[in-house]
């Protein structure tokens, strides 16, 4: 058998795929970026050579993508992660016109025709309302990533926050803990503030069904009842979602080594 | 990666006469006698200073050299310094913290005005700054009030014509007393005869890059063009240079020969460059083969290319119709739009990228509607925000992603017909 | 709905003002549309829309002043960058959302970039509401300009006619100019007796007192207004020991009504302001037998009209002006407000800062936006001024 | 003994500064600010008053500042942390004129008259990067106990350029300079010069005036204080307690209410 592999190198997690011809996925990785993007992309592409039990000879071709992709060094190619996000997502989901992909540092809306981009948005320079937000507020509540999500699906009054800047986030939060404000409507507030501007990026590309939710996010319940409730419509989420930019490189590798194949 | 370097005749020839130029500034600036009066881009009047040996002084070509060098920082800081904010144009604050910097410049000493002339034609920035020049240098200023292009014509009305001209009566009274000579008919319409040659040629070597390949980017190289067009417009000079220019770039054209190697893309560009990162912007677009065939950057000071010609049997009646109807600032938004669809059918090319500058809301206010606009209308098109001459606003990884993901899509779309990818 | 409001408390009349403030949608325009043929209403964006032209029309000018603090900007933040300021953007989503379905038209003017482009995005997304653009002349010194913006102004009739099917004539053109000027007296008396007597009205009272005229017809709002000054002349009370202070900026886009109240909280009595200030319009009465009424309004755009930061008349020093205006109103200290990212008013600060400070005023420059709703770190701000001017 | 205290609510821990009616400061103490904010200020004020074998009956009068200043109901009077921070900074300094405060969420410079009235101030922006939290979350990156940072600083040979004007994205172009092998020492003067590169374009936003008084946490490390004056080309003052300038300035400017009152 021969594989592809998709590397993602994003700003907080390297996420590893390796699909076999027939574009199913036979082996993923998850590893912390950390501070060495060299180390990482190499370090994410061993475990998940060992993870599938697949040695390096058999893999035919790497794509880097995320943001870390130039230091992919050892890959064939590299391909930004928002036409990688908008194939993967269209191999899972083959109906999506609209990927939504929020990360550690940016949030994207990407609208997709037969697994191509057609038009994309990213925020801008300012990394307020993203992954890394949620983290923030996490770590200010004492609680872990996992589980904020579902306890801010309890809120019933969810409060209204003054900004989403992820390092000004910190003292709304203190403030409304100091008002003997609940953790559920602070986290209800939270999530709603930051689905409310991800679906005002969104919309520059079009709200289009079916939408697909990927990156980091998507692992998050609490924001994707949130988002669904404000589109007022399901997304796909699976949990590959937050794959989505590897699966995508990997598909991106296997086509291109195919095509390198027929052409010799 | 490409080389984007273009050096050819011309660019040896701007340079020269640029710093001949920049010479007579700094010789005003260190008491030639001439005098010297401020105005701006955006068109302007400058054939009738030509007609009073009025040296023309452009604070923003002055700022955007301060930025091309990287030496516009600490000038834009010690504006905010006296107050001016982080969201107010930063060529105003780079002018008048050069001002207060002594008006030293690598370039040129920059002389005080003997005039200012604000020539209001669109920008509502231009009337802020030159009264802050008014205040802060107690120097004479004149306001060139400039109706702005409002009817669904697309033309200035009758009224708007007169009261233009009548204003252009008054300048020439100011002009006449501030050189101590009367108007002299014919050096005008020498200056204007001059002028509309000038302008042909420019028309002409726009139209240059409808063919395949552009002989030149439309953006990259438009720029080192237009420096002349303003500060050498209506001249002996500025005509040769334009004569040069042309002859150059037709010789490229019928040779078959691009900026590039390659001729991948064809795009139009909207806005004004990233001045202190222009290179690097460049490269982003060289490394994709892309080509700039049409900006509507390159029209602020004249819309040559769709016609506009000056009359030198009608000096001041062409002036007029230039400060109204033919630029790009003193039109109106949907116009912009009107004549991006011309350039990407016309000139033939398969996408647009807009560059959105903070500092320049007349060029940006509304960007994203224009995007929305030929989005819905099957142009790929890419907005990417910085800004033309504050270095802190562009950040290159970033900018970088979203054009390599832009160029990325547009690879495995159709395109327009007969355009070529 | 006059009979409503007479003879009442200011309290009472502040509550009612709030109410229609507040409150999305333009009820008494549609009110005052439906009560007899020929009628329409207009939205004109803030500074200097000539209302008498309009009402002389039979065209209610209604005022498009932002979309405050509820409105959550969904759509219109995809056309305009996050680098323009709120007014533009609210303008647009509140047409995107139909929340400006009652006007037959809106009118815009040159007095920003953004505004300025806005009235062509607006063209273009709704093709059935007729906009109308007006320029203000900028050569204060030409004598043709007061010609020209009455030209200017004859063409803004005939739209308005056209909006509401009705010609206007000189007559009708001179009653408005009557009725307008009783207001506009009002509002100079009520700005007056607050300039001598703050305790007696606050900001916060008198600011929608006079923002509600911009959502009412004329004829109410001078009788509110009448009423208001009547009941404020009589208020009991005593000045206290607060700083009085100039409040510059904010002409445009308005500040949420409580930092107003939060201004005043810190410890200061707000002796002037700019609210609206482009809507007060005249420093003196405009003639009403004028031969030429149109230019009568146009000559005094140009000769007896407030400054604002939108309007660059070369024979004054804005910054002078502002001097004076705070010596003239016994002010301890100037409050300059700016709208974030009005590039305008934040072109004015750097000359207001140095003539401040030449001066020997002490001033405090702030930045709002009309969707804020906490205000914590301006009321620190504010509280910080205030106690460096009480505390030795 | 007649006690009047100082409190700063500031947003990552709570000071109290008790002085005496010479105003001679008996007592300074730090303590983590975590809600109930009521009980937190009975606390610390309790526990400052115990350490000095004094109790509640001690007390005169009481002073707030910083952010959570209106939430304690005991209060005599208020103060903001720019005002309270400026007389504190003028007692520790008298020849103060330029204030710098720099603390977890905030920077600000403040320009003050002989005494500590304020004359003119800033404070940062929208962005928080200018401010000590940024330092606290490079050194966790890091690996890096707090305390450290300033000695590590110092030690800094050549330091790198961090130019992101955000916190979050600052935070990456740190982890790329760990990636090219770049030292924690380099990357911490990187930091602070970053840091105090701000603070200059703020304190040249009032105009700079001589003397210059650091306070507020930053002024705990050492590396900050050499940034900050080779960016500005003067001599710093700091306090050893930096963070207790605005505690102390709400207790002095107490005293001298009281005294008016009286008299
Ligand atoms: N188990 C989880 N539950 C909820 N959120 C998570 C989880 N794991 C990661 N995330 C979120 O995803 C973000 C990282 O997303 P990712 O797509 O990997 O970003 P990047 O590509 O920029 O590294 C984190 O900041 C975090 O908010
Ligand atoms: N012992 C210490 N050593 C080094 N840095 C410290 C120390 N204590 C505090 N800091 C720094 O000071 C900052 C807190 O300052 P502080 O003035 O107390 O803030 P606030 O008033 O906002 O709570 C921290 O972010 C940290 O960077
Ligand atoms: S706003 Fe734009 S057109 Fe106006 S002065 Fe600035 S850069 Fe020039
Ligand atoms: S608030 Fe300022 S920038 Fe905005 S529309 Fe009004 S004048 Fe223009
Ligand atoms: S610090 Fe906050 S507001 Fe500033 S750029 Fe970063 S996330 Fe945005």
């Amino acid at each position: 058998m021969k594989y592809a592999a998709g590397i993602d190198v994003g700003s907080t997690q390297t996420k590893c795929i390796i699909i076999d011809e027939n574009k199913k996925i036979v082996a993923r990785a998850l590893t912390d970026t950390g501070a060495n993007i060299t180390r990482a992309g190499e370090r994410g592409y061993e475990a998940v050579l060992a993870a599938g039990g697949i040695a390096r000879e058999d893999v035919l071709c790497v794509v880097g993508t995320g943001y870390g992709r130039f230091k992919v060094s050892f890959g064939d190619l590299q391909i930004t992660e928002i036409t990688c996000h908008a194939k993967g997502a269209s191999m899972l989901f083959p109906e999506t016109s609209t990927v939504i992909d929020m990360g550690g540092q940016d949030a994207k809306g990407i609208s997709v025709q037969n697994g191509e981009v057609v038009d994309f948005v990213m925020n801008d320079k300012c990394a307020a309302g993203t992954g890394r937000f949620l983290s923030t507020a996490a770590e200010t509540l004492g609680l872990s990533l996992d589980e904020i999500g579902a306890i801010s699906l309890q809120a019933r009054n969810p409060v209204r926050l003054s900004t989403v800047c992820t390092v000004f986030v910190e003292s709304d939060i203190m403030s409304y803990v100091a008002q003997g404000k609940k953790t559920e409507d602070i986290l209800g507030g939270i999530h709603s503030a930051i689905a409310a501007r991800t679906i005002a990026l969104v919309r520059r590309v079009g709200l289009k069904p079916s939408y697909t939710f990927t990156g980091g996010v998507s692992l998050n319940v609490g924001m994707v009842k949130m988002l669904e409730e404000k589109l007022g419509a399901p997304l796909n989420v699976s949990p590959d979602s937050h794959y989505m930019g590897a699966i995508g490189a990997a598909v991106f590798a296997l086509e291109h080594a195919m095509s390198a194949a027929a052409a010799s | 990666m490409t080389e984007t370097h273009y050096q050819g005749k011309l660019h040896h020839l701007q340079k020269e006469l640029m710093s001949e130029y920049y010479a007579a500034l700094t010789a005003a600036a260190n008491g030639s006698g001439v005098p010297a009066a401020y105005l701006l881009i955006g068109g302007n009047p400058v054939e009738l200073l030509r007609a009073f040996d009025i040296l023309p002084v452009f604070p923003e070509v002055n700022a955007l050299q301060l930025a091309v060098r990287k030496q516009s920082l600490p000038f834009i800081q010690s504006a905010e310094f006296m107050g001016y904010s982080s969201d107010n144009c930063a060529y105003v604050k780079a002018d008048i913290g050069m001002y207060f910097g002594g008006r030293e410049t690598p370039f040129a000493t920059i002389p005080e005005p003997s005039l200012l002339l604000c020539n209001y034609v669109g920008c509502n920035v231009y009337l802020d700054w030159f009264g802050h020049l008014a205040e802060f240098t107690g120097k004479p200023a004149f306001q060139l009030d400039i109706p702005f292009i409002r009817s669904a014509s697309g033309k200035p009305s009758k009224e708007d014509i007169e009261y233009v001209l009548r204003q252009l009566h008054h300048l020439i009274g100011r002009c006449e007393e501030l050189t101590g000579r009367k108007l002299d008919e014919d050096r005008l319409r020498e200056a204007v005869r001059l002028s509309s040659l000038t302008g042909d040629l420019w028309s002409k070597i726009k139209h240059l890059t409808k063919r395949t390949p552009a002989p030149y980017d439309a953006y990259f190289d438009s720029v080192t063009m237009m420096a002349p067009l303003y500060c050498l417009r209506g001249t002996p000079q500025g005509l040769e240079f334009f004569e040069t220019a042309y002859a150059e770039l037709l010789a490229k054209a019928e040779a078959g020969i691009g900026p590039l190697e390659k001729e991948r893309f064809r795009y139009v560009i909207e806005g004004p460059p990233p001045w202190p990162h222009l290179r690097a912007f460049r490269d982003m677009f060289s490394r994709w083969d892309a080509v700039a065939v049409a900006s509507t950057y390159s029209t602020v000071g004249g819309l040559w290319e769709f016609g506009f010609t000056h009359d030198p049997d009608h000096p001041l009646e062409s002036i007029a119709r230039h400060l109204l109807e033919w630029n790009l600032t003193n039109r109106n938004f949907l116009q912009r739009y009107e004549q991006i669809e011309r350039y990407l059918e016309e000139w033939n090319a398969n996408a647009l990228v807009i560059h959105s500058v903070k500092s320049c809301r007349l060029f940006s206010a509304g960007q994203g509607d224009m995007r929305e606009y030929f989005t819905k209308r099957g142009i790929p098109t890419l907005l990417v925000e910085s800004d033309l001459e504050d270095p802190r606003y562009f950040s290159e990884a970033q900018m970088r992603n979203r054009i390599d993901a832009f160029f990325e899509s547009i690879a495995h779309r159709p395109t327009r017909e007969g355009a070529s990818v | 709905m006059s009979t409503q409001v007479i003879a009442q408390s200011i309290e009472s009349l502040v509550e009612y003002c709030d109410r229609i403030i507040e409150e999305p949608g333009f009820a008494a325009a549609v009110a005052w549309k439906n009560a007899a043929p020929k009628r329409a209403a207009i939205g004109c964006f803030p500074v200097y829309t000539p209302t008498e032209i309009f009402y002389a029309s039979g065209v209610l000018p209604v005022g498009l002043a932002g979309g405050g603090n509820r409105m959550e900007i969904a759509h219109a933040d995809s056309r305009f960058q996050s680098f323009i300021c709120s007014i533009v953007k609210s303008t647009l989503e509140q047409g995107m959302t139909e929340l400006l379905e009652p006007l037959d038209g809106l009118v815009f003017h040159s007095i920003c970039d953004p505004a300025r482009n806005l009235a062509s995005v607006y063209a273009r997304n709704f093709p059935g509401t007729p906009v109308e653009y007006i320029h203000f002349p900028q050569n204060f010194e030409a004598e043709e300009s007061p010609r020209y913006l009455r030209d200017e102004y004859a063409r803004v009739a005939k739209f308005a006619g056209e909006l509401s099917g009705r010609e206007m004539t000189t007559e009708d053109l001179r009653a408005a100019i009557a009725l307008y000027n009783r207001i506009r007296e009002t509002i100079r008396r009520l700005y007056a007796l607050r300039r001598d007597a703050p305790h007696r009205l606050r900001t916060r009272e008198l600011y929608p007192l006079v923002r509600v005229g911009h959502l009412i017809p004329p004829e109410e709002h001078a009788e509110l207004l009448a009423d208001a000054l009547h009941a404020a002349a009589t208020r009991e009370g005593r000045e206290r020991d607060r700083i009085r202070v100039v409040l510059t900026g904010s002409f445009c886009e308005q500040p949420p009504l409580d930092l107003i109240a939060a201004i005043e909280d810190a410890g200061c009595y707000l002796v002037d302001d700019d609210f609206l200030l482009g809507r007060r319009w005249f420093t003196e009465n405009v003639p009403e037998n004028a031969e030429d009424p149109l230019l009568a309004l146009a000559d005094g755009y140009i000769n007896a009209s407030l400054p604002t930061p939108v309007k660059h008349d070369m024979r004054v020093s804005p910054s002078q002006l502002l001097v004076e205006r705070a010596r003239s109103h016994r002010a301890d200290a100037v409050i300059v407000l700016c709208a974030k990212f009005c590039e305008p008013s934040l072109f004015a600060y750097p000359l207001y800062r140095k003539a401040l400070q030449e001066a020997g005023i002490p001033h405090l420059f702030l930045e709002f936006e009309e969707k804020m709703w906490m205000f914590d770190r301006v009321k620190s701000e504010i509280e910080t001024f205030v106690e460096s001017l009480l505390f030795d | 003994m007649d006690i009047i205290a100082g409190v700063d609510l500031g947003s990552r821990s709570t000071k109290v500064v008790l002085v005496d009616r010479e105003g001679r400061q008996l007592v300074a103490r730090a303590t983590r600010t975590r809600p109930p904010l009521i009980e937190l200020v009975d606390r610390a004020v309790d526990e400052a008053l115990a350490s000095i074998g004094a109790g509640r009956g001690d007390l005169r009068y009481i002073a707030t500042t910083g952010f959570g200043r209106s939430s304690y109901p005991e209060r005599d009077l208020q103060l903001t942390e720019v005002t309270a921070a400026a007389y504190g900074a003028a007692a520790l300094f008298p020849d103060t004129r330029c204030v710098l405060d720099i603390g977890a969420q905030s920077s600000r410079a403040v320009k003050i008259a002989p005494g500590g009235r304020v004359r003119e101030f800033k404070s940062n922006e929208k962005c928080a990067a200018g401010a000590g939290g940024f330092v606290e979350r490079a050194a966790k990156y890091l690996e890096t106990e707090l305390a450290e940072v300033g000695e590590l600083s110092m030690h800094g040979e050549n330091p790198v350029a961090i130019s992101s004007v955000c916190a979050v994205l600052a935070e990456s172009e740190i982890i790329n300079h760990v990636s090219r092998g770049e030292t924690r020492e380099n990357i911490l003067r990187g930091v602070h010069q970053s840091l105090a590169e701000r603070a200059v374009l703020l304190v040249k936003r009032i105009g700079i005036e001589e003397a210059v008084t650091l306070v507020g946490g930053m002024g705990y490390q050492a590396g900050m204080i050499r940034a900050l004056q080779e960016a500005l080309g003067v001599q710093i003052h700091c306090a050893p307690q930096p963070e207790m300038a605005g505690a102390l300035g709400a207790a002095l400017l107490s005293k001298r209410r009281m005294e008016k009152s009286a008299a």
